[in-house]
Formats: structure tokens, sequence, C-alpha cells
């Protein structure tokens, strides 16, 4: 990795300079959330935010997006590309972007996905974790890829991390921007990381998780939370990594449609159904179940599904809490 | 060859034929297919024939209007119930209390000669083909509906709740936010969570998620948001009367 | 079909013939108008495709023919829902859009020289079909055995075939047996003395006084959800290994290329696509995977 | 004694007929019915909580929705005793002159025009003169999005509350209506030529009645100088054979609409609508009711003139989005609104809990009730006999038209 340290009094210039690269989309407060949204300047950014309500999936599978569009009886491909520049970037929504890699890239290739990935550079930044944040426990709380460009926040500036090929020509084409690392800066870099492992209040408990939940499978907690979630999918939709999309073509005009797909949730009771009416998933016990067996699914060559990023807490309406089901899982089970 | 369309208006506040005129230009794709044999609000024009497709909108609330749906159903193929008042009942269906009773206490007597009933959907008198609920409905789940009969297939169904369009939209979330009673997870979407745009909760006027709804839950969590158990009832109730248990 | 092409792209087939099987299904053949889509489209038994009404949606269907007769393709559809009741419409002549083939299919080449045991519920017929006339045209395999099991005499799929192989089966090496639950008077098989290989009953009846060579067989399976438990069981009593039990399965799915996330089984210790890592699964892969079957 | 059924009114908004008695030859009576079934709104919001009752009161009517909902806030704040800021009376009057907008759109290119033409409907006439059918949908369109914008949806947005809005426009939609607002000026010109050419059908009220300010107000006007609660002077009775009740003021006949607007309140105009106004004057004050559709093209006017004005403002101050807070208490307090077809009051009393004890709603087309009777008689009476029973039948059903009426919105009920 190659490390270069970036003054705060040039944050705003190196900011502004991205800007050759594409359109900047970085977290803005919204209300009381936080959302990616296209900014001019770098006041309009919230640097400290602690987590955007979508994901940034969003900018490469879109909540709505249109595939196809008939024309004369033919599909015409509608993939408009942008070039973008997501700025801001927390390391468990990088992790969670490379998860989506592994499903979008892998043959054959969403070209969606994959002309969006193409087209977008992504700069990370540090961050203090919340009380909904367990991403260190899932070991996703440091980037070692996925990124261009990594700030890490330092008393007087930035340590960057440079990433890519990518990142390393962003740099150069700054290189007045840019000092070189200190003793200093990296004794500050490891304070902060330090500090930041500390602050960590919610802790899962990894140890066997994935044979443990197999075991489990008629854990009376499941019955539990059957009465509690409300099956409102929100928990799907604000998860960097669930990724189900339902299809549906709409007509546009009288001869002209569109095919576009849209976020779908393994909650909705149609998720499981086939012709016939047979669903394999029939109940709210078995689709609560369905989605905690996916997020943590262990692979071993990507880890888990989950990357700890807290956004299921946050914005269930049930409170339910995804490390709290764990732990009552495995408590039922002892 | 084109189809024969009718809409019909019972008893409601005309929103539901009136969103159907606001297709505006996208009204003239449909005329690409349909003729319309009858639409009060719109045409003079009426034509006794069988239809291929009826709409009707509005609840029944009188003599009058369930022989106007008797007619519409037996002179139709595929009938479509538009609007909450046509598949839930809506707010007039959710006044509690017998027709005579209500009556006195408004006009002062019992009789009844103009027929009045309790308001009552649609869907408790007669078989449809297709509901498409929404106070009212939003327009462009009409044209589609409109648009896959004429093309020879069944309209899909929409089977979400509304958090899944207000997440689609990025809207923040009111109830989990700013603890404002939102019936969005209990209530069927496909209004593209619209209220929740102007920051206010759902108010439930698609009716509940069929089947997979839990308002047990919605209902403690609400209550826990400090809101009485008289209000909820009541918040829960204002569009679909018969619907909800819990 | 070709490299850098969209995945989610579908080509043109013409519709060349519909039949009639059964009241609720159509077996529809089909040829890709590009003719070298055509010859670039090769699949293997077991395997599906995605068939697409532009404007309203796409469906799964697995391919019922096989890939030993060139040409065309063949898809028996049961008229389900809204997007079946439409292909219902359609006539001779008529265009619709395909992609595909997806799956993994049957392991024909691992299976050949040994008995095949084809078991079908209802549809489940449809890509059994694919692997009964693989086998047949190809004459790799010891003994073929089709298991069928329908509702009615009426609900037989393909009944010239399956009446043909009853009469002619035995020199093909190929042995038919066909089970119904409810008997009809029109059934023409009691009448015409095919009596011992046609009961009524269900599928698993027919297993009755057989007995295979469990060291050189392989079973494949494929029907309603309910059947597979009674058919599996079958099987394991004789201690046919779950490594040759072969079963097709159905889910929901919107992309048939592992992206959609519908047809996503199993737990935290074991996660599959039907639509990529099958549709064809042993049963090992069920035990294995719970919530396959 | 025989009468003439009119079955249905069509081209109106919601159900409704007449029926004329005719003895001895002669036209003796008309009947306006109003077979709408009966919605019981005043018992729907009984004992409601008070900041759910605009959403539900907008369900009335479709077509003038932001009228309930803004004369049902306005009820609300005054019973109260809550008074809000500039900026929110501002936006509410923009909401209702979307509404303005979208409604007399609606009434006078799809609903009155095929008329003129001699059309059944304006699909029917688009072949022939699609460019006004076109210009309709165009005025109507913006008149929506204004409704959108600032009500929350097209119809029956819940945006507008006690207290403010939920969600307050942006700089780019307030510019957005500013822009079109001027733009369209120029297709509202043009229809007034054609209204002003409609031959009179109808009788003449004796009194006017409208709403101290132009769109809303704190208390009734009527044309004879008095500014009065509804209740002081306003007799409500129930009849028969109508869902709808039909009122008196001072034991007459009188009428609310476009009409007895500009006549009351031409002193509020915006500068061309004034002037339209002068130039119209003497015409309009014939008071034949179907001069109603003359004064709602000239309205059409005031609308997009006053919808720049009011952004104007609102840009200039810039949108702060503050909402008042509401301490609920005991009270009582009346909304007057002017809907686009005419006087509309909501009237509550509000326990110390913020529930509903007590609410009457009275909309234009019950005020009008009694109006459109005599009008359809006088009418009824000059023609029957020398007309064909076509001919007849079309200019009866015109001259309910002219009213614009909304009968939905009648047959919610009322206390008494
Ligand atoms: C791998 C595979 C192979 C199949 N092979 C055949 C075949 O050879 N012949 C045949 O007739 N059918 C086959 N099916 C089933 C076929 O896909 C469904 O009958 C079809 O999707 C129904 O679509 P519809 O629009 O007509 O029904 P809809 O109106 O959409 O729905 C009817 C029912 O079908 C279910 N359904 C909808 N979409 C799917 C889907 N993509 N997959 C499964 N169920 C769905 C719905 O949940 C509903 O219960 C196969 C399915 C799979 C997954
Ligand atoms: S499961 Fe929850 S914590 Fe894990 S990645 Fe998804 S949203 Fe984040
Ligand atoms: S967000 Fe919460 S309530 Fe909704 S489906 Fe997920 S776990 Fe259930
Ligand atoms: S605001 Fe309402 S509809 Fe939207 S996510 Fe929250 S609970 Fe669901």
């Amino acid at each position: 990795m190659r490390y270069v340290k970036l003054p705060n009094e040039n944050f705003e210039e190196f900011f502004n300079s991205l800007k050759n690269w594409g359109n900047i989309y970085a977290p803005t407060k919204q209300g009381k959330i936080y959302s990616f949204r296209k900014v001019e300047t770098l006041s309009e950014v919230s640097l400290d935010y602690n987590r955007t309500m979508l994901p940034p999936k969003k900018f490469f599978i879109k909540p709505r997006d249109e595939m196809l569009k008939l024309k004369d009886n033919k599909w015409e491909e509608c993939i408009e590309v942008e070039k973008i520049v997501l700025f801001g970037v927390h390391s468990c929504d990088i992790h969670g972007l490379q998860i989506l890699d592994k499903v979008y890239l892998e043959e054959p290739v969403d070209p969606y996905y994959k002309k969006r990935r193409e087209n977008s550079i992504i700069v990370g930044i540090s961050c203090m974790p919340d009380e909904y944040c367990f991403c260190k426990s899932l070991g996703t709380d440091f980037a070692m890829s996925g990124f261009d460009l990594f700030l890490h926040e330092l008393p007087d500036g930035w340590l960057v991390r440079v990433g890519s090929v990518k990142g390393h020509e962003i740099a150069w084409a700054n290189e007045e921007l840019f000092e070189e690392i200190t003793e200093e800066d990296l004794k500050n870099f490891r304070a902060f990381e330090e500090k930041r492992a500390k602050a960590f209040k919610k802790k899962l408990n990894k140890e066997g998780l994935a044979d443990m939940l197999d075991l489990a499978y008629d854990s009376p907690v499941w019955k539990k939370y059957e009465k509690i979630c409300l099956g409102c999918g929100n928990c799907n939709m604000v998860c960097p990594t669930c990724r189900c999309y339902e299809v549906c073509d709409r007509w546009i005009n009288a001869y002209e449609a569109v095919r576009e797909r849209r976020y779908d949730s393994c909650f909705m009771a149609s998720h499981g159904l086939v012709a016939g009416g047979h669903n394999f998933r029939p109940t709210r016990l078995d689709r609560f179940r369905h989605r905690y067996y996916c997020k943590n699914y262990f692979d071993p060559e990507a880890g888990f599904n989950c990357v700890g990023c807290g956004r299921c807490d946050e914005f269930c309406p049930a409170k339910i809490e995804h490390v709290k089901v764990l732990d009552e899982v495995r408590e039922a089970l002892e | 060859m084109m189809l024969k369309l009718g809409v019909f208006e019972l008893t409601g506040c005309g929103g539901c034929a009136l969103n159907i005129l606001f297709l505006y230009e996208k009204l003239f794709d449909l005329l690409e297919f349909y003729e319309i044999k009858e639409f009060h609000m719109a045409s003079s024009f009426k034509e006794h024939d069988h239809l291929d497709v009826a709409v009707v909108t509005g609840s029944v609330s009188t003599q009058r209007d369930l022989d106007l749906l008797k007619y519409a159903r037996n002179h139709s193929n595929y009938l479509i119930a538009l609007g909450t008042c046509a598949t839930h009942g809506s707010v007039q269906g959710s006044v509690e209390g017998k027709i005579r009773e209500k009556l006195e206490k408004v006009y002062g007597t019992r009789a009844n000669p103009m027929k009045a009933l309790d308001s009552k959907p649609i869907t408790e008198y007669v078989a449809v083909d297709y509901a498409l609920p929404g106070c009212p409905y939003d327009k462009d789940e009409i044209y589609q509906v409109l648009m896959n009969l004429a093309k020879g297939v069944e309209p899909p169904r929409k089977d979400y709740p509304v958090c899944i369009e207000c997440k689609l939209n990025e809207y923040e979330c009111v109830l989990v936010k700013k603890g404002i009673p939102c019936l969005g997870p209990i209530t069927l979407g496909g209004c593209n969570a619209i209220c929740v745009k102007s920051g206010l909760g759902c108010i439930g006027c698609r009716g509940p998620l069929p089947k997979d709804a839990n308002p047990a839950e919605e209902f403690e969590i609400l209550k826990k948001l400090g809101y009485d158990e008289e209000y909820i009832r009541r918040k829960f109730k204002t569009f679909a009367r018969g619907e909800i248990r819990w | 079909m070709s490299e850098n092409e969209n995945t989610f792209q579908t080509h043109d087939v013409r519709i060349l013939e519909v039949k009639d099987l059964t009241p609720r299904e159509k077996l529809f053949t089909l040829r890709f108008t590009d003719p070298e889509v055509s010859r670039g489209f090769k699949y293997k038994p077991g395997q599906f495709v995605i068939v697409d009404i532009r404007g309203f949606g796409e469906f799964p269907i697995s391919i019922c023919s096989t890939p030993t007769r060139e040409g065309y393709f063949q898809l028996c559809v049961r008229k389900a829902g809204r997007m079946t009741r439409y292909m219902h419409e359609l006539k001779e002549g008529d265009i619709i859009g395909i992609r595909g083939p997806y799956g993994n299919g049957f392991p024909m080449d691992m299976m050949e020289g040994s008995n095949l045991v084809l078991v079908a519920g209802g549809l489940g017929m449809a890509p059994l079909r694919s692997v009964l006339w693989y086998a047949l045209d190809s004459g790799k395999y010891e003994h073929i055995y089709l298991f069928y099991g329908t509702k009615s005499y009426e609900d037989i799929l393909f009944r010239d075939e399956i009446t043909h192989l009853l009469k002619h089966g035995e020199a093909m090496n190929c042995t038919v047996k066909l089970a119904y639950e409810v008997e009809s008077p029109s059934c023409i098989y009691l009448e015409k003395g095919y009596a011992p290989k046609v009961c009524k009953g269900v599928v698993t009846d027919l297993f009755r006084g057989e007995e295979f060579d469990i060291t050189n067989t392989y079973a494949l399976i494929c029907g309603p959800p309910v059947m597979y438990k009674f058919v599996i069981k079958e099987l394991l009593d004789r201690r046919l290994s779950p490594g040759r039990i072969y079963m097709t399965l159905e889910r929901r799915m919107r992309c048939g290329v592992g992206k959609c996330g519908h047809c996503i089984v199993g737990t935290s210790t074991s996660i599959k696509y039907v639509c990529k890592d099958g549709p064809v699964f042993t049963y090992w892969d069920a035990l294995s995977t719970r919530g396959l079957i | 004694m025989v009468s003439i059924e009119i079955e249905a009114f069509t081209r109106v908004e919601g159900n409704g007929g007449a029926e004329i008695v005719i003895e001895d030859g002669q036209v003796k009576e008309v009947k306006v019915k109003i077979f709408e079934g009966p919605r019981f709104f005043e018992l729907l919001t009984l004992g409601r909580y008070y900041y759910d009752v605009p959403d539900l009161e907008a369900r009335i009517c479709a077509i003038c929705y932001l009228s309930h909902s803004v004369a049902s806030v306005r009820g609300i704040e005054n019973a109260f005793g809550v008074k809000v800021t500039r900026e929110i009376e501002l936006l509410r009057e923009l909401a209702l002159i979307g509404e303005l907008l979208e409604s007399h759109a609606l009434h006078l290119y799809l609903l009155v025009a095929p008329d003129l033409f001699g059309y059944a409907d304006a699909i029917r006439m688009a072949s022939k003169h699609g460019e006004i059918v076109k210009e309709g949908f165009t005025i109507k369109a913006f008149g929506n999005y204004i409704r959108e914008t600032i009500g929350g949806r097209e119809i029956h947005g819940i945006n507008i509350k006690p207290g403010g809005f939920g969600r307050y426009p942006t700089v780019e939609e307030l510019e957005k209506i500013e822009k079109n607002s001027e733009a369209l000026l120029t297709f509202a010109k043009r229809i007034i030529g054609l209204f002003a050419s409609q031959k009179p059908l109808g009788a003449k009220a004796k009194y006017y009645i409208a709403t101290n300010g132009y769109l809303y107000g704190d208390k009734l006007i009527a044309s004879d100088g008095e500014s009065f609660d509804y209740f002081e002077h306003i007799e409500e009775r129930s009849l028969p054979y109508s869902f709808a009740k039909q009122s008196h003021y001072k034991g007459e006949i009188f009428m609310v609409g476009a009409l007895p607007r500009l006549i009351l309140k031409n002193n509020m105009l915006t500068p061309m609508a004034k002037r339209l106004f002068e130039e119209y004057k003497e015409q309009l004050s014939q008071g034949y009711v179907s001069l109603n559709n003359l004064a709602q093209a000239i309205e059409l006017i005031y609308a997009l003139e006053r919808a720049r004005e009011i952004v104007k403002e609102l840009l200039d101050k810039g949108i702060n989005g503050e909402n008042i807070t509401i301490e609920p208490k005991e009270g009582e307090g009346i909304g007057y609104v002017e809907a686009p077809r005419g006087a509309l009051i909501h009237h509550y009393r509000i326990d110390e809990r913020g529930n509903i004890a007590y609410s009457n709603i009275i909309t234009p087309t019950a005020f009008n009730h009694a109006m459109m009777e005599l009008s359809l008689f006088t009418e009824a009476k000059k023609r029957y006999g020398n007309t064909s029973e076509m001919e007849f039948m079309q200019k009866m059903e015109e001259t309910v038209r002219a009213f614009d009426p909304c009968i939905s919105c009648s047959v919610h009920l009322t206390f008494l």
C-alpha cells in the first residue's frame, strides 16, 4: 500500500479536483438521516456522518433500474453511465460493495453493474462507531482493498492510502497537494485506530456462528421474533449486501415499454411463492429466519454476508437488533 | 379490435374517476385500444352495450349504487374495483352505526325515502376481477392495468407494503426518526409512499397488506410512541374498517 | 451467444408448432429466427430457458426436448398464471423472446453406462422427457425406467410417446410405468392390456417389485414439492446412495443467472442458488443444504 | 300531473339528477335530486384527534380537496386561537390557486366547452378542437402540479396540516410555478371570448354570498352589504328527495361561486383580471347563472397572475419552513374558504384533549341547491313546449353544469 499525507489546508482543493474525474457524490444530511447525494462544494458534505440510510449499492444497482426499453418489439439496452466519484465511503460499505462484486461480476456478468462500477471512483474515509456499529466483530472495520483512495483522519490532515492505479493517478495529478508521511503521522494514525477500536459498543460473537445457527433451525427465538417483526422489508432495503430484485415491465406509452428492476425483499410473501401456489417460505418465521441465514452465511472465500454496518437495526421500526437476535439464538441453544 | 370500457361512479369523492382524466395525454394512449361507452363525469355519451372492461369506483351506499353495480357486473367481462371506496369501503365505510341511526343523527328522521344503505365496498356484493385500492390510487397503476388488459395479459398485482417504496425513494423514515405514526409497514404499497414524501406518516389509504401484515406489532410500536389505544384503533380503521384485526 | 452481449437481452424465436397436450398444458416447438443464434444454442437435459413476453415479463421453463434432435427445441408450458396464460393464446408463427439456456442440467456424460430411473410427477415429466429421449437416442445407457404419476389419465403429458414406449419400450431397454390417482372411463391403457404397467395409485406404488443394481443406477426425480419426500424414501429404502439421486427443483426466479436472489436456499452453512447451482441437485445436496426440498 | 326526469347529470362531479313536474301543461316545480349516497363526514371526524382531521375532510371531494383541507385547518386553528405566519398563509393561498386552476380548467375546457361546440365530451371534441382540449389539459396539469407540490399529491395529499405543512416547497419548485403561470396566461386569455359568447341560461339570484377575502376569509359577505357568520343568517333544511340540504339567506335564494366572487370582490383582483372584469362588467351584472362560466374564465387569469405575485413574495423573503406549534385546548372555530365553486364552511368544536366534539360542514353545492332549482325552473318554463325534447334536456343540463356543481361535496351532512 502507498501512503501519502493530505494536509488540512489542501483538503478543499483536493476535494474540488475530484470533479475532474466525475460528479462527486458524498454523504449529506437530509433531515435526521444521511444520504449520498450529488454535491458541488465541500460544505454540503457531512464528513462525520455515521451511516447513510441507503448504502452505496444504490449507485450500481439502482432502487429502480431501467434495464431495457421496448421499441418495435425489440429490447434496446438503456444503460446510462455517469462518471462518479463516491466520496466518503466507510470501510463497512466498501466491504459491502465487494460482496456485491462477487455476485454481479461473476459470470454471466451483470452489464449494468459492471459498467457503473468501472465508471466509479471510491474514496473511503475513516469513521467513529456509534451504538449500532459492529463491523469490528466481523473484520470489516478496515478495508484493505476495494477503494481507490482512503482518507484517515489525522489531527492536522489526512493520511491517504492509495488503493489502486486509478487512485495513484488521482494523487499524481494533484502531486503538489500531498506530502510525505512522517513518523508522527503514523503514530497519530495508530492512535486514531486504537481510539476507534475502543469505541465499539456492540459486539457480535462470531465464534462458530454459522454452525450455531444451522443447529438452531427450530429455535424458539425465531418464534418470538415472528411476532415482533412487521415483515416490512426495511432491513433488506437498507442493507449494503441485500441484493434481491424484482423485475417488472411497464408501459410508457401505447406501444413502448421498459423493463425495470427494483429492490425486492425476502420478507415479502411472494418471494418464495411459485406457480401452483406453493410457498417455500410460507410464514413470517420462515422469512425472518431466512434473512438471518442469508446474512450470516459464511463463505470461506468472502466471509459473512453481513458487514456490521448497523443499518438494519437503525431502520427497523420494531427495533429488532441483529446482534441481539443472534445472541438470543445462541443462548437458547446452550 | 377496440375494447369497450365503462367507468361507473358509485358513492365517493369522485377522485377515482377524476384521476383517470388526470392521465392527460396518456389517456389518448388508452384510447388506442378502448372505446368509452360510459363515463358520466367526462361524457354525456352513453351506450348500453356489453363491456369488455368495467371500472367501478365508489362504495355501495344507496340502493341505486347497488343497482348500478349489478348492472356493471352483469354487463361486463372484467370488472375492476378502483379505489379504496370500492375495494375496502374507505372513509364512509368506516362510520360506525346502523344507517337509520346515522340518518336520524343527521337529518333528524329515521325515514329513508332515498334508500340509503350502510356504505360497503363493492367487493362485498359482487365478484371483482381486479382490485386496485388507493384513496386515490396511483394513476400510473390503472394505466398499466388497462394497458395489460388491452394487450391480453392479466395485470400484475402489488404485494408489498408502503415501506418498500418509501425506501426505494430514499425518504427519511418518519416512524423511526420522528416518532410520527406511520401505517406504512402494514399498508399495501403502490402509492409510491407519497405521504411520506411530505414528511408525514402513511395514513393507510390503500388498506392493509393482504395476509401478511402484522398489525398487532404495529399497534404495540405506536403505543410505545405514546399514542393512546383508541387513537390507534381509529387510525387503523379509517379506510378499511372491517379488515384489520389483531 | 456472443461474449459482450447483455445477459438480459432475449432472442427472437418463432413458434413453429403449438400442440395441446392436456387442457392445461401445451407443447411449443420453437426455433430462433437468427440461424446463428440457433446454431449457438446448445443445451443439456435438465436446463431451462427464460421466456420473455416483451412488455409483460419473463418466466423460467425447462427445455423438454432433447439436444440430440437439432434445429428446434420444445417447451411444455402449463397455464399457471398471467404469463403462461398469455403464452397459451399464442399461435404458430408468433414471435417471443428467449434467453438461456441456464442451470447445470443433469450430468448425462457421467451417468453413461448406468441404469436411469426417472421418476416424474405431473409437470415434472417435462424436463425428464428431455433426459428420456436423450438417453434413448444416444443409446449409451443400460436400462431406462420411467415411473410417471399423474392425477388422471387426462393429465398425462406426451401421451402418444408414453403409449409408444409402453408398447415398444422394452425393445429399447426402456420400462415405462404409469400411475394415476383418479381412474377415468376414457383411459385406453386399461382396456388395451397395458394393465400390469399401469395402475391406480401414486408414483411410489410403481416401485413395487422393481429391484435395481444400486451400484450402477441413478435416479432422476422431478415433480411437485410434496412428491420428493416419498420418492426419496423409496430409493433410500433400497439403499441407493444420496449421491446417486438427482432432483430438479423449482423456485421463483427472475434472472435465471444468480443475481436476483429469489431462488436462494439453504442456511448459514450452505447457501445455494437454484438457478445456477441447480436446478439439478443430488439428494446429498439436500441433506447438506437445509430447505432445498 | 306528469314529470320529466333527468336521470343523471353528466359531465359533473358526483351523482345527481332532476325531476321537472308538469301540471296542466305548465312547469310547476323542479326538484334537484342529489342521490349520491350520504357519507356522514361529521360522524367520521367526531372524537378524532384534530391533527388527523384535515386528511379525512379532504376526502369529501376530489376536485376541491385542498379547499376542504384549508377550510379544515383554518377552522381548527381558529378553535385554538392560533395565528399562522404570512408564509404559511401565502402557501395555502397558492394551494387554493392551484386548485382553482385545476378545477376551472376541468370545468371550462372539458365539461362546458363540449356544449358550446356541440359534442358529447372533450375526447370527441378533440378531433376538431384538439388545441382547446390540449390547452385545457395543460392548465389543469399545471394546477395539479401546484396541488401536488403544496398539497402533497394531485388528489388527497395530506401536506396541509394545522400549524403549517409536512413539507415546504423548494425554491426550484416555486420558480417553476412562477415560470409556468406566466406562460399559461396566453392560453387562458384566448378562451374568454368563447365563454362570453355563451347564450344566457338560468335565473338571477336575489343575493350573492362570498367570503370576505378573495380565496378565504374570516366572515361571509353578502350583496346586501352584510358581513356575518354563516349561522347568523343562513338556514339549512333537509329535503325528502335529496341527500343534500337546502340553504336560504334571510329566507331568500342566494348564489355562491365565481360570479358572486367577481361581483362582490372585484376590487381585490389582479391588474389584468381587473381590466377584463371591467370589460365584461355589464354582461356579468346581468346575473344569469351561465355567466358563472365567463366569471370562471376571468378567474383563471386572476389565479395565474396571483400565483406569480405570491411566488415573488415568497422567494423575496426566502422560505423559512417553520411550523407553528399547537397546544390543544378547548375551543370553537370556523374556517371560511372559497372552493372553486363557491364559499365553503368548516365549523368545529374541539375538546380539551384536542378531539373533535362537533363539526359542521356546508359546501357550495349545498348553498346553491335552491338556486339550482330556481334556475332549472326558469329555464324549463321558458323552454317547455317550444323546443325539442332533446334540446330541452340538453339545456337543462347545461344550466346545472354552469354551477360547476360538486355533488359529492354536498352530501356529507350536518347536525342542526
Ligand atoms: C427451473 C424452472 C423450470 C420450470 N419449468 C417449467 C416447465 O417446464 N413448464 C411449466 O409449465 N412451468 C415450468 N416452471 C414454472 C413456471 O416458471 C411458472 O409456472 C411460471 O413462472 C408462472 O408464470 P405466470 O406468469 O404464468 O404466473 P404468475 O401469474 O406470475 O404467477 C402464478 C404463480 O406462479 C408463481 N411464479 C411466478 N413467477 C415464477 C417463477 N419465475 N418461477 C416459479 N414460479 C413463479 C407465482 O408466485 C404464482 O404463484 C418452471 C420453473 C422453474 C423455476
Ligand atoms: S445485515 Fe444489517 S448490519 Fe449486516 S450488513 Fe445488512 S444492514 Fe448492515
Ligand atoms: S425492518 Fe424489522 S420489522 Fe421490518 S422486516 Fe426487517 S426485522 Fe422485520
Ligand atoms: S416512513 Fe413509514 S412507510 Fe416509510 S419506511 Fe418508515 S414506516 Fe415505512
